[in-house]
């Protein structure tokens, strides 16, 4: 299987804290790739160095055989990668039709950016899409009115309008009550395998890796300390002491 | 065409008629409409910026330019179907080369950019004396239109037609503009603008075609207020009249297409009552109007149009 | 309107009454600007001047020497037997705002007649105005010498001089009282009279003493507060004679910051205007300095024509207002004056009756009328005619400020640009001889 | 240019003299209005009628106290007594209008102090009367000194080669440990760096809006106070002070006190040498110097780049 995404070499530093230091990575075409790791390892510096936002200080990036990196976000998102956000980026003073709509609408030429937005053929689009993720009743809305669950998905349709060929998702469920979050995973699995779109996706929650990934790698000082399927992967006590085990802490302290 | 936009298109012919007729009976107001109608052209503009969460505090830069441009050319070209595509032209090329350049810059770096490039452009008709007459002014001759040449009365009567033709043009256009992905987006940059950037969007192009549009009516606008006065001076550079513009943006109400006319208006025919009340402190009445806008009103006057007429139907019910 | 407030509940009926109001307040405001020979009521004078912004410095007292000017004439029983009665309008705002103002004026409060205005932007903007709207038009205080020069106007005449007589006057004064300078440098305010009033004297310097070198030649922004920089680099230059044309604020406080310096004692200055400024400076300003008020105006000219008239005037100013009249009030007074003796002749020449505006406006071309110092002819081209006193400041026991001394009053004819002519070809052909021929200076007698 | 430099020693040595006082004076109108940026993130307008205010009321205090025969370095403390008492008699109300319209967009809160601009300027024309205003005593009390220029001297005013310089040092200098160094100030700080994470840490953003908007409009009053023994107070001077100021904050950075000197020290030395050898650019220099320094750097001098979170 040839790789979609090729990573080699990353290194980025932030003061003394080595976020990424000699990362290589490879993202299979239609696989859904996890990363998981420790809080400050550097997992959303990666969606970060992909998208164009962060120049690592040594590495290349191939997206398609094609060198990505130095180029700018906006350019890197026209030749196929789309990304969602921890903290979802809405248009706050759009509805979540307008929001996606315009999301549609960004794939168009200059010319078509003269028609009304909230014309057929982008409405249809748009709403369509909010259906695929169970936001057609709250299509209305205000986008600062929704909940932190509906926001996410909003934010992820944002990212899939775009018709991208590699999804990255930064924490898809961080935020969102517990009780809502596996009904958000099962929401999204379904969506992006019916789309076919290649994801990858930092997480926290062990339980959206085990149901989510195809594949999961291990971010740990800012390099790639495993790889492997999730069976394997969550299984090793090596990660469970480093991430899972650590998560598990975090969550205790949270608790007491 | 929605119903909406009907309706509104409706109530814009309706309000041109009205300013005819209220032109037609008091004929010094003809005057104060006709420049209230250039200024809210103008304003119209800066409705795009503040879409966009920019505030620029130094539009009156292109209603200057364009007048002087109008003002240099109008002894050689004395027509003002000639004139305005002139004054728009110029300002919106200097619009296009200030833009790439502030673009790059939001909020108050944004704005006091802006006000720093009048500023010069202010000192610049001052310092070329020989050429501007600084304070004191060029006066334009007599404009013609379509080529014919018009006596003082039918051409102030021409103008007021041309501002108000060129008022619901623009107004019909930034309206459509508002609407599309384009003017979309420019709300959208003031929410989140790096969104903007990840959905492939180029957010300072998308400020950038607001802004030549925005000098391109304050241009307008200022070709109008050049005809209407027939005196420029420099004092439609000075940083208060850009102020003055951003006033009647959010006296208005920056919702609507309406806004900019509405509080071009409020602005103009306060000021001239207030000065004909109280000649020494028009300025004082005028702050406070502002303040109480802001305060008691912060959707402008077409807000509080807007929200009296939501209210109507309840209030008949009741009565 | 009134039988919409019946059907009107609650808070409708304060709408509908409001609405009512405005739309009658409209309606008056567009009454008939028709009115024509019939003997009015009262006289309504539109007067422009500036109450808001740094002119107001000019235009305040401009506004007090009428409201005091009006009164006496309404004790009088008025301009035949008409009372008179001023509205004003601020100039501050701008020119587009105040040409709104002057047909607000004519079409809507229907003066009979203008007084306009301290910006000579303003006179240039109203001018084509007056005609446009047939009122007439007295130009009361504004500067600039191009009006007339590039123009005709049948409704609009000025009621004073303009910057060429008032700038040539001090330079023949300067090259007659300190003939051998050979440097100046000068300090004008950097808007249009700064730059024109420059011009003026530049070309005229040029003519009537070629080879002055100029040493720095400043433009501070109008309304500039600290002329520290400047004062320092003219202390190191030392040019014999500095020229300021500025007014105001920006006069008194280059005025402050020179005397602290002793810049007085490295140069001679000029201060065309400074008459203005002397109560408010007082003996800041020393002795020696060569202050001018555009025009022959100040309370101790040394031959008024009238000098009961003078005196009276200046006294009840005084008393009124407690402050010495300045040259703004004369020039307003001028105004007044003139616009009395307009309709008086022209009622004259009416036999009795009541002038129509054409009538009106013919009276003030040619029109003679006294000014509180002494006569002023409006040309046929509409300029005025008006003396320049220029001075030289003494101290005295007398005033807490400057008085002057070695006055000339140079007849304005000798000094004003022909009719026909622009001022910077005619400054061209005077002839050297000229500050030779000036008048002889008085001295103060206390 | 070094050729030129010797050519030029000393009038380069009186530029400097003349940029340093000027330099004193913007920072003290400036430095108030940016430490306000800083924390309320509104461009006050009105500052400049505060700045007008002050040394309106500052002369009137002055003339007071002289015409009382009282003794004469009692005309210092006044300066200082007349802005202090601006700043408390206007600094809290306006607050109070800008912290009722927080919530609404910024735009809005600039238009208020839009408005009070407005209305302050009018109100200080009905107090104070339109002709000019100068008190001059302190100016004259303190005489001048020469400086030697060749064969010749300069007089200059010690008020201007000293007491203005050293004003604004010392509030420069007070500034700096006030907000280092005090609980209030640092409050400022973390205000002005992160007001979200301020909020969160506890701190009462309310009182420090008040406080800062308080001291702000005493410097600006202090601004104006300190220039009324040289400059002419008239109807407008507001306006034409605030425009400078703006572009001192813009070209300092947000909120930056050392930003605010350093500009003020550019602009100061820029306008005299522009005065001393290209006077026609004396009146752009500012904004020349704004643009250059954004082109540059477009956070402004010592601003911090905005990263925002992701």
């Amino acid at each position: 299987m040839t790789a979609l995404l090729a990573a080699r070499g990353l290194r980025l530093a932030f003061g003394g804290v080595k976020a990424a230091d000699g990362v290589d990575l490879d993202v299979r075409a239609g696989e859904h790739l996890a990363i998981i790791g420790p809080n400050g390892a550097g997992k959303t510096t990666f969606i970060n160095m992909v998208t164009g936002y962060l120049k690592p200080q040594a590495g290349e990036i191939a997206f398609e055989g094609r060198p990505i990196l130095g180029l700018s976000p906006r350019r890197i998102v026209r030749l196929g990668i789309a990304r969602s956000f921890q903290l979802p980026q809405l248009f706050t003073e759009h509805t979540v039709l307008q929001n996606a709509a315009l999301a549609v609408a960004s794939r168009g030429t200059f010319w078509s950016a003269i028609r009304p937005l909230l014309d057929g053929a982008h409405v249809a689009e748009a709403s369509e899409l909010l259906g695929r993720f169970g936001l057609s009743d709250l299509a209305g809305r205000r986008a600062d009115a929704l909940n932190e669950g509906a926001r996410k998905l909003a934010d992820i349709a944002m990212a899939l309008a775009l018709k991208p060929r590699l999804l990255l998702m930064d924490e898809p469920t961080s935020g969102v009550a517990a009780s809502e979050k596996m009904a958000i995973v099962e929401t999204l699995v379904r969506v992006l395998r019916e789309a076919g779109v290649t994801a990858v996706f930092v997480e926290h929650d062990m339980d959206v890796v085990a149901r989510f990934a195809d594949r999961v790698a291990v971010w740990n000082q800012g390099r790639i300390s495993a790889l492997g399927p999730p069976a394997t992967i969550l299984e090793d006590p090596a990660v469970q002491r480093d991430v899972i085990g650590i998560r598990v802490r975090e969550g205790a302290d949270a608790a007491a | 065409m929605s119903r909406r936009a009907l309706l509104e298109l409706v109530a814009a012919l309706a309000a041109a008629a009205i300013v005819l007729l209220v032109a037609a009976l008091v004929p010094w107001l003809r005057f104060v409409l006709t420049i209230a109608i250039a200024k809210g052209i103008a304003v119209l503009g800066i409705l795009l910026l503040l879409r966009a969460g920019q505030v620029s505090f130094g539009h009156a830069l292109y209603v200057a330019l364009a007048a002087y441009a109008a003002a240099f050319a109008a002894p050689r070209m004395p027509e003002a179907l000639l004139l305005l595509p002139l004054g728009a032209l110029v300002s919106g090329a200097v619009g296009l080369v200030v833009g790439l350049f502030v673009v790059r810059y939001r909020e108050i770096f944004f704005g006091m950019l802006n006000l720093a490039l009048s500023m010069v452009f202010y000192s610049v008709l001052e310092k070329f004396y020989a050429l501007t007459h600084g304070t004191d002014g060029i006066r334009l001759p007599a404009i013609r239109y379509v080529g014919t040449a018009l006596g003082p009365e039918e051409a102030g009567w021409a103008t007021l037609a041309v501002a108000i033709l060129l008022a619901l043009g623009f107004g019909a256009f930034v309206r459509v503009y508002l609407l599309s992905p384009m003017g979309e987006a420019l709300s959208a940059m003031k929410t989140r603008e790096t969104r903007l950037e990840f959905m492939g969007i180029p957010a300072r192009r998308v400020l950038l075609a607001a802004y030549v549009l925005s000098a391109v009516m304050a241009g307008c606008g200022g070709v109008i207020i050049a005809m209407t006065t027939r005196h420029v001076t420099p004092a439609l550079a000075y940083w208060t009249a850009s102020g003055e513009l951003v006033f009647i943006a959010i006296l208005g109400g920056a919702g609507s297409v309406f806004g900019p006319f509405l509080g071009a208006f409020g602005y103009e025919l306060t000021r001239t009552y207030a000065a004909a009340l109280v000649a020494d402190a028009w300025q004082m009445i005028l702050g406070i109007v502002l303040l109480g806008v802001i305060l008691f009103a912060p959707g402008g006057l077409w807000g509080m149009g807007r929200s009296a007429l939501r209210r109507r139907p309840a209030g008949e019910g009741a009565a | 309107m009134a039988g919409d407030v019946r059907f009107a509940p609650g808070s409708l009926t304060r709408r509908a009454a409001l609405g009512a109001l405005g739309v009658g307040s409209l309606a008056l405001a567009g009454r008939s600007v028709q009115a024509q020979a019939a003997k009015p009521s009262e006289l309504k004078v539109g007067i422009a001047t500036y109450l808001s912004g740094p002119a107001s410095v000019f235009g305040v007292p401009g506004r007090q020497a009428a409201e005091m000017l009006f009164d006496e004439i309404n004790a009088e029983g008025g301009i035949a037997g008409v009372k008179v009665r001023p509205i004003f309008v601020d100039e501050g705002p701008g020119v587009d705002h105040f040409v709104g103002e002057y047909r607000r004026l004519v079409q809507s409060e229907n003066v009979n007649i203008i007084f306009s205005a301290i910006s000579s932007a303003d006179c240039l903007a109203c001018t084509p105005l007056a005609d446009e709207l047939k009122r007439p038009t007295l130009l009361w205080d504004c500067g600039t010498q191009r009006i007339f020069e590039d123009a005709r106007y049948q409704y609009a005449v000025r009621t004073q001089g303009n910057a060429t007589p008032e700038v040539l006057a001090a330079l023949l004064y300067v090259l007659r009282a300190k003939p051998d300078f050979r440097s100046i440098a000068v300090v004008n305010q950097d808007y249009a009279w700064g730059r024109d009033s420059w011009a003026i004297w530049k070309t005229a310097m040029d003519t009537l003493k070629p080879g002055v070198r100029v040493a720095a030649e400043f433009f501070p922004r109008f309304g500039a507060t600290d002329f520290s920089t400047e004062v320092t680099r003219l202390l190191a230059l030392r040019p014999d004679v500095i020229l300021t044309t500025s007014w105001g604020g920006d006069l008194d406080a280059f005025i402050r910051q020179s005397a602290e310096r002793r810049l007085f004692e490295r140069s001679t200055f000029v201060m065309p205007l400074a008459e203005s400024s002397l109560e408010r400076v007082g003996k800041t300003l020393p002795a020696g300095v060569i202050v001018g008020g555009r025009g022959d105006h100040w309370f101790g000219h040394p031959s008024p024509k009238d000098p009961a008239l003078l005196a009276r005037f200046t006294e009840n100013y005084r008393k009124r207002f407690s402050t010495w009249p300045i040259y703004p009030t004369h020039h307003m007074a001028q105004a007044v004056f003139a616009m009395k003796a307009g309709y008086e002749k022209a009622i004259k020449a009416k036999g009795g009756g009541w002038p129509t505006d054409a009538e009106l406006a013919a009276a003030f071309q040619g029109l003679e009328f006294p000014s509180l110092t002494g006569t002023i002819k409006i040309r046929e081209d509409g300029q005025g005619l008006e003396d320049q006193l220029i001075g030289t400041t003494v101290h005295t026991d007398k005033y807490p400020f400057p008085v002057l001394t070695d006055m000339v009053v140079f007849k304005a004819a000798d000094i004003t640009t022909p009719v026909g002519q622009k001022s910077l070809d005619w400054l061209k052909t005077l002839s050297p001889d000229m500050p030779g021929k000036m008048p002889a200076p008085v001295p103060y007698r206390g | 240019m070094p050729g030129w430099i010797a050519d030029n020693a000393l009038l380069i040595g009186l530029a400097v003299l003349d940029g340093l006082s000027y330099a004193a004076a913007v920072f003290m109108v400036a430095v108030g209005l940016n430490l306000i940026f800083g924390v309320l993130r509104v461009l006050n307008i009105a500052h400049g009628s505060l700045y007008a205010i002050g040394g309106y009321s500052a002369a009137a205090l002055g003339l007071f106290v002289v015409s009382r025969g009282l003794p004469g370095w009692l005309v210092f403390p006044t300066l200082l007594a007349a802005s202090v008492l601006v700043g408390l008699v206007l600094g809290p109300p306006i607050e109070r209008l800008l912290r009722r319209t927080e919530k609404e967009e910024p735009v809005l809160q600039l238009l208020v102090t839009f408005a009070l601009f407005m209305i302050l300027e009018d109100l200080q024309k009905l107090l104070f009367g339109v002709q000019p205003v100068v008190f001059d005593a302190p100016l004259k009390m303190l005489g001048t000194v020469d400086i030697p220029f060749g064969q010749d001297v300069i007089p200059f005013t010690a008020y201007q080669l000293f007491v203005l310089p050293g004003i604004a040092l010392v509030t420069l200098a007070g500034l700096a440990w006030f907000l280092r160094r005090t609980l209030y100030g640092r409050m400022i700080v973390a205000v002005t760096t992160d007001r979200e994470a301020a909020r969160a840490m506890g701190i009462d953003a309310a009182k420090v809006t008040l406080l800062t908007f308080t001291a702000g409009a005493a410097l600006a009053a202090l601004g104006g106070a300190l220039a009324s023994p040289t400059a002419s107070l008239v109807p407008g001077v507001g306006a034409q002070t605030i425009v400078l100021s703006f572009a001192v904050v813009a070209t300092a950075g947000l909120g930056q006190i050392e930003g605010a000197a350093v500009t003020s020290l550019l602009i100061g030395l820029g306008r005299s040498f522009a005065v001393y050898f290209e006077p026609e650019l004396e009146v752009v220099v500012p904004y020349l110097i704004m643009v250059a320094v954004l082109l540059v750097r477009p956070q402004g001098l010592f601003g911090v780049p905005e990263t925002r979170r992701i």
